[in-house]
């Protein structure tokens, strides 16, 4: 737990439009969250090893890990 | 609305999606003692709070975990780093014994900041419960170490490795050695090469390396 | 007034009263240290269960550890007087114990007891090394507490026996039977010179031949089944004593030390009995406790009128007693199957001995006593907490029918056994009291640790002066040399001042700035981040996370970067050079080092992974010093070597090279200033660190250079008004701290739309000011409030938000304030 | 890339967290896309310049020579003083020779790495806890006794 630090919500996609209308789009990236209590898909940095981002499936209810993945290949 | 940890879920209810994620801050208390501690007291820097309950235990807890989570238990990592917070602030806690841990669920906002606010749903209004304020500022050292082998030298060498040989306790069959290669006690130098390479992702022949 | 007297007079007096024990007032002379540990299969308990899977798990090739809490392997079988394959238990005992230690990857652990477990098959011990001497030896810690990983584990923890509950059931001389044959057959203690046993379950009753065939006479044994059971009738035989089937104990004499019982037989005649030890079981609870901490509930099981475990956490299977098989036959059976499976789902093919046999006792079922009704006298639940059966009847009066309310009500359960006597009893007299089945009302959640853990074993090397790490500059020795205060700047100690022969802090602080303004200073400022961004896009993604330009940047020029959170407050601030088309060097403040790093790599790796950069941290591999006031040129020229020109029109402010100095070193410098001087950063690598600020003294030296600190570097960077880490708080945006100007219109970067949101943008928005005190012999002190000139020191006067977080660098807060530019006009008092 | 080291530094480039050694130099793979290149022969600025300019376009370069120290832990007991920092499984069934990780011990990050004989460890860290990490060291090995050895 102290090699790896928690980021959160790995499904949210940062806007590309810088328009007004995007506003909602914006909140929705940065603030708001499903927050489910069950299988998530989250980001979490090996920070104190190979400095990868990586997208961890996990259930929030147990701590099962369900999948692993590089951030990098998933996008 | 207040429902500790568990607003995203009842709101779901509601239609409502929250800034809100559901975190697990882990509390501890020791064995009964006598009166110690009068008040509360914390320790931003180290991240660490402390009562005396009425039944002599002191009450103690420090930072949240640090993930999503539902399941209302924490981790070794946090109750070590809580213990070592503890007993850099009150070194005379050392021998008392925790007696028992638990895992609460808060309602962390994404920026920290409270939430008071009606919704968009008549007569609901949203008040998520949960220690929003903490402050996360990393902890310091506590005391200095000493850095030997000053030298001054117009040319800009590095100090020589310097030889410390000191034989402690042990038997000759259970013998563990430290070998210093490019530092002394406290004072690194030496002349090997140590290059750090990154590969461009597509051209690395290992971008599927196992993390 | 009653309240206040309460408060005052009688709970501080009702508190120091209390039995408990004292915090020390020192700390704790001993050490304790942590380790890690991994391992294929970890077995609990080292019992008959435990050691036939450690045998079967070992023998398989599996790197196995088995930890036990006596100092001696065993368990109850070093209590009792069974046999295995026909031969005395310990026997046995001894060949396991040699076989596991003769295997080559089988680890036992004695005096341990695993207390929690977590996640990742983690599980957590604590080892008593030396607990059992005086002093420990030198070096040698005192506890030790082991995090070991473990693919599969095996619960062999046994069973804790349940005392009966009856009227003065504290008494000296009431013992559980367990532990009276404990005395009896492990150590050879007779506990007393004449026993009555009384109990509810067969195994309680080989007491009674245990302390017969030891010389002890026993003077009666109280079955409280209805139904005579042969084996306790046997055992009454082989102890010439009489026997009661469904009788109970409802007295107790003696006060110091029992005397006598009272029983009452199932005719409810009363007979009294002389015994100066009374025997009692209850039954036993399996030890299920570890099978919980992963959230599993336990499970009732009325068959054994005990309490199961329930779904396991992953990796974990329970055996023996823990797992409610009570006979030693089944222990050995149950451990060895465990162990060999445990060993399969790690990959191993045990094969398969012929396990050992015990004589596979036939008992009469044990028919819970869970309460002797008709008794007098207190009934003791918890014997630690002094809670009693008409506690708990109180509880359930008012309300409480749920074992965590009425534990709550009553503190059944939270001393230091954590209720592993007293939790299933209380649940019992609750069911009782509340007319409903005992496995309905269930217990209290079972929480790690399951023993108390001494603090100072989580903490173990972390204490102290080295509680965290302390990170140390390059200049550290120099500094020390020169008499320099410290102070801690996260991790790390710089220099806060350099004082000299009687000086008083504030003189130090005013020499080294008027010198620095007049002549020349040099400061460590090494702790900045330090990040290479390589790539052909490095240009275009430091565009994308700073909110102003970079990819015009020339190369060998620098530039200030400001660097908001997406949600538009400012994040960090620095400046980067840039050394090559493709080659820029960052830096960051000191206490965002970090976080700033694990930032670009989210943007790299996540938001923009098809971008040609990469970053590395090189904070540790620069040694830089500042270089500051009108002398700067001429030391920084004096250690360059010749031939290299930094004329203000060949190195001009905010340009940025490599050179060599002191005969060759490379080094990088900057012509940039955070306190408002000519003044140059130099760079060597660290190595050379100690080395260049020794130079840079000497060759400042004819210029009167001195070395000066944080402090001095706060004053001048806030009359300056440079932002820095107390006022970029994670409140603030970049028009708060006076840099909306450098806020990009052009392009998309981190924070851009969020940052342009009306509310972070506003004008009433609070902002940074500076302030000159009017009356300059009275020092503004840090976390001071402003209020209007004789105005009253109240929160509705106060003219500013409270300083965004204390800070250690006093003058840093003190002097810079976020108000209210709305036109009134402050004074500082 | 890896034809590019392998034709200068007559190594194959560790597709995993190992080391791999070459021609003075010293390969580790310390996660993906990113190795630790360790000399104990040649200069660093040489070194990294002679990197650079063979890998340019395929990685970038960055000399840390002066921001780590290195040890070397080593001896029967070198595993069980590590492992009172390092939450890292060191035994050869789970560490290959060879072997390479990056982690923390005693809240300080390190790379470590396995060479020569088994029961040895040469740890890189930075330069800047290097006196915290030695009284780690000193305080974790006490208890089996310890010798300092300095190589010239």
């Amino acid at each position: 737990m102290e090699e790896f630090t928690y980021r959160g919500d790995a499904t949210v996609t940062r806007p590309e439009s810088l328009d007004a209308s995007a506003t909602d789009a914006w909140v929705d990236y940065v603030y708001l969250r499903d927050n489910p209590a069950g299988p998530h898909k989250e980001h979490w940095h090996h920070s104190a090893g190979c400095h990868a981002w990586l997208v961890v499936t996990r259930d929030t209810r147990t701590h099962e890990i369900l999948a692993v993945e590089f951030a990098r290949e998933g996008s | 609305m207040s429902v500790a940890g568990s607003s995203s879920r009842v709101a779901e209810m509601a239609g409502l999606r929250l800034p809100i994620e559901a975190h697990v801050l882990q509390a501890f208390v020791t064995e009964g003692i006598k009166p110690l501690l009068d008040t509360v007291i914390t320790f931003g820097a180290g991240h660490f709070y402390c009562s005396q309950s009425d039944k002599g235990g002191l009450v103690f807890g420090g930072d949240i975990d640090g993930y999503n989570t539902y399941a209302q238990r924490g981790n070794l990592p946090v109750v070590e780093d809580v213990a070592e917070g503890g007993m850099a602030l009150m070194p005379v806690i050392g021998r008392l014994r925790l007696l028992r841990s638990w895992g609460g669920l808060l309602d962390m906002s994404m920026d920290g900041s409270p939430i008071i606010d009606v919704t968009p749903v008549e007569g609901l209004y949203l008040t998520p419960a949960g220690a929003m304020a903490a402050s996360r500022r990393r902890p310091p050292p506590a005391g200095a170490s000493p850095i030997s082998s000053p030298r001054a030298n117009p040319t800009l060498t590095p100090p020589p490795t310097v030889s410390i040989v000191s034989r402690k306790g042990a038997s000759s069959t259970k013998r563990a050695w430290a070998r210093n290669r490019t530092c002394t006690e406290g004072t690194p130098c030496g002349s090997n090469a140590l290059i750090a390479v990154s590969a461009l992702w597509k051209s690395s022949p290992i971008a599927a390396m196992p993390p | 007034m009653a309240g206040a007297f309460w408060e005052k007079v009688y709970e501080p007096l009702i508190r120091r009263s209390a039995g408990l024990g004292r915090a020390a007032d020192t700390a704790d002379p001993d050490h304790y240290e942590k380790t890690n540990a991994f391992c294929d299969v970890l077995v609990i308990g080292g019992g008959a269960a435990g050691l036939s899977a450690a045998l079967a798990a070992g023998r398989a090739g599996a790197r196995v550890i088995l930890c036990d809490e006596d100092f001696r392997l065993g368990g109850r079988l070093l209590a009792e007087r069974d046999e295995i394959d026909g031969q005395p238990a310990l026997d046995w005992l001894k060949a396991a114990e040699a076989e596991l230690m003769s295997l080559p990857d089988c680890r036992i652990l004695r005096r341990t007891t695993v207390f929690g477990v977590y996640d990742g098959g983690t599980y957590a011990a604590i080892e008593r090394v030396n607990d059992h001497v005086p002093v420990p030896p030198e070096h040698a810690p005192r506890q030790r507490l082991w995090r070991i990983v473990a693919k599969q584990s095996v619960v062999c923890a046994g069973a804790i026996e349940r005392p009966l509950l009856f009227g003065d059931n504290d008494r000296p001389g009431v013992m559980l039977a367990g532990a009276v044959r404990s005395y009896v057959n492990r150590y050879g203690a007779a506990p007393g010179r004449h026993a009555v046993v009384f109990a509810d379950n067969d195994a309680a009753f080989r007491t009674a031949t245990d302390l017969a065939d030891a010389g002890i006479a026993v003077n009666a044994l109280i079955d409280a089944r209805r139904d005579p059971s042969p084996a306790a009738q046997a055992a009454a035989e082989s102890a010439r004593a009489p026997y009661f089937s469904g009788a109970a104990v409802t007295s107790v004499r003696g006060a110091l030390g029992i005397k006598s019982v009272l029983i009452t037989d199932m005719n409810g005649q009363n007979q009294q009995f002389d015994c100066d030890v009374l025997a009692m079981s209850g039954g036993w609870s399996p030890t299920l406790n570890l099978t919980t901490h992963l959230g599993g509930k336990p499970a009732w099981d009325n068959g054994l009128s005990a309490l199961v475990p329930g779904d396991l956490p992953p990796g974990m299977s329970v055996a023996g007693a823990a797992a409610g098989k009570f006979s030693l036959d089944a222990c050995l059976a149950s451990g060895e199957g465990a162990g060999a499976e445990a060993a399969r789902n790690c990959g191993y093919s045990p094969s398969a001995p012929a396990r050992p046999v015990a004589k596979e006792e036939a008992a009469t079922p044990a028919s819970p006593l869970w309460q002797v009704e008709k008794s007098r006298g207190k009934a003791f639940v918890d014997f630690q907490n002094d809670v009693t059966v008409s506690d708990v009847k109180l509880a359930t009066r008012e309300g409480f029918r749920v074992p965590e309310h009425v534990k709550r009500y009553t503190t059944l359960g939270m001393a230091t056994d954590q209720g592993k006597t007293s939790n299933l009893n209380g649940a019992a007299v609750i069911a009782g009291l509340t007319g409903r089945y005992i496995g309905a009302v269930g217990t209290t959640t079972f929480r790690p640790p399951y023993t108390p853990v001494a603090i100072a074993a989580l903490v173990g090397h972390h204490r102290g002066p080295d509680f965290r790490p302390t990170r140390l500059t390059p200049s550290h020795a120099f500094a020390k040399e020169r008499n320099a205060v410290f102070v801690e700047a996260g991790a790390w100690l710089r220099a806060l001042y350099f004082p000299q022969a009687g000086e008083a802090p504030q003189d130090t602080v005013n020499r080294e700035v008027a010198t620095v303004r007049s002549k020349v200073g040099v400061c460590d400022v090494s702790t900045l981040g330090k990040i290479d961004v390589q790539g052909t896009d490095a240009g275009t993604f430091l565009d994308r996370v700073y909110a102003n330009t970079f990819s015009t940047l020339a190369v060998g020029k620098a530039r200030y970067g400001m660097m908001l959170r997406e949600d538009g407050f400012a994040m960090d601030d620095g400046t980067t050079a840039r050394l090559a088309e493709d080659h820029y060097f960052m830096t960051t403040t000191t206490a965002n080092a970090v976080k700033v790093m694990q930032h670009l790599e989210f943007c790299q790796q996540v938001l923009w992974p098809e971008l040609d950069v990469q970053t590395v941290s090189a904070t540790e591999q620069w040694a830089q010093y500042a270089v500051a006031g009108p002398k700067a040129r001429e030391v920084i020229a004096a250690l360059l070597d010749s031939g290299q020109d930094i004329s203000n029109e060949a190195f001009p402010y905010m340009a940025a090279g490599s050179f060599t100095v002191c005969g060759g070193t490379k080094a990088r410098l900057y012509r940039l200033s955070f306190s408002g001087e000519l003044a140059y950063e130099i760079g060597v690598p660290a190595r050379f660190g100690d080395a260049l600020i020794r130079a840079i003294i000497e060759a400042g030296a004819p210029h009167g250079i001195v070395p000066y600190g944080t402090e001095a570097l706060g004053v001048m960077r806030i009359e300056k008004g440079h932002a820095a880490g107390p006022e970029v708080s994670g409140q603030t945006t970049a028009h708060d701290l006076g840099l909306g100007k450098m806020v990009s219109k052009k392009k998309d970067f981190i924070g851009r739309f969020m940052g342009e949101r009306p509310a972070l943008t506003e004008i009433e928005r609070a902002s940074m000011v500076g302030l000159r005190p009017v009356d300059k012999d009275t020092r503004i002190r840090a976390g001071a409030h402003l209020v209007p000139k004789d105005a009253d020191a109240t929160a509705s006067n106060d003219q500013a938000m409270s300083p965004p977080w204390p800070t250690r660098r006093s003058s840093e807060a003190g002097s810079r304030w976020r108000c209210s530019p709305a036109g009134r006009s402050a004074t500082a008092k | 890339m890896t034809a590019a080291v392998r034709e200068a530094y007559g190594v194959d480039l560790p597709a995993k967290s190992v080391t791999a050694r070459g021609k003075s130099v010293n390969f580790i793979g310390y996660g993906p896309g990113q190795w630790l290149v360790v000399s104990e022969t040649l200069a660093h600025e040489a070194l990294a310049e002679d990197l650079a300019t063979r890998l340019k376009g395929l990685a970038s370069v960055s000399d840390q020579s002066g921001g780590r120290a290195v040890l070397r832990v080593s001896g029967p007991r070198a595993r069980d003083v590590l492992a009172k920092g390092l939450a890292v499984d060191l035994d050869p069934r789970a560490f290959p020779a060879g072997g390479a990780v990056t982690s923390t011990i005693s809240h300080m990050g390190v790379q470590l790495w396995q060479e020569g004989e088994a029961d040895s460890y040469d740890i890189a860290i930075f330069r800047s806890v290097s006196a915290s990490f030695w009284r780690w060291l000193t305080a974790s090995a006490a208890e089996y006794g310890y010798e300092v050895v300095t190589t010239s």
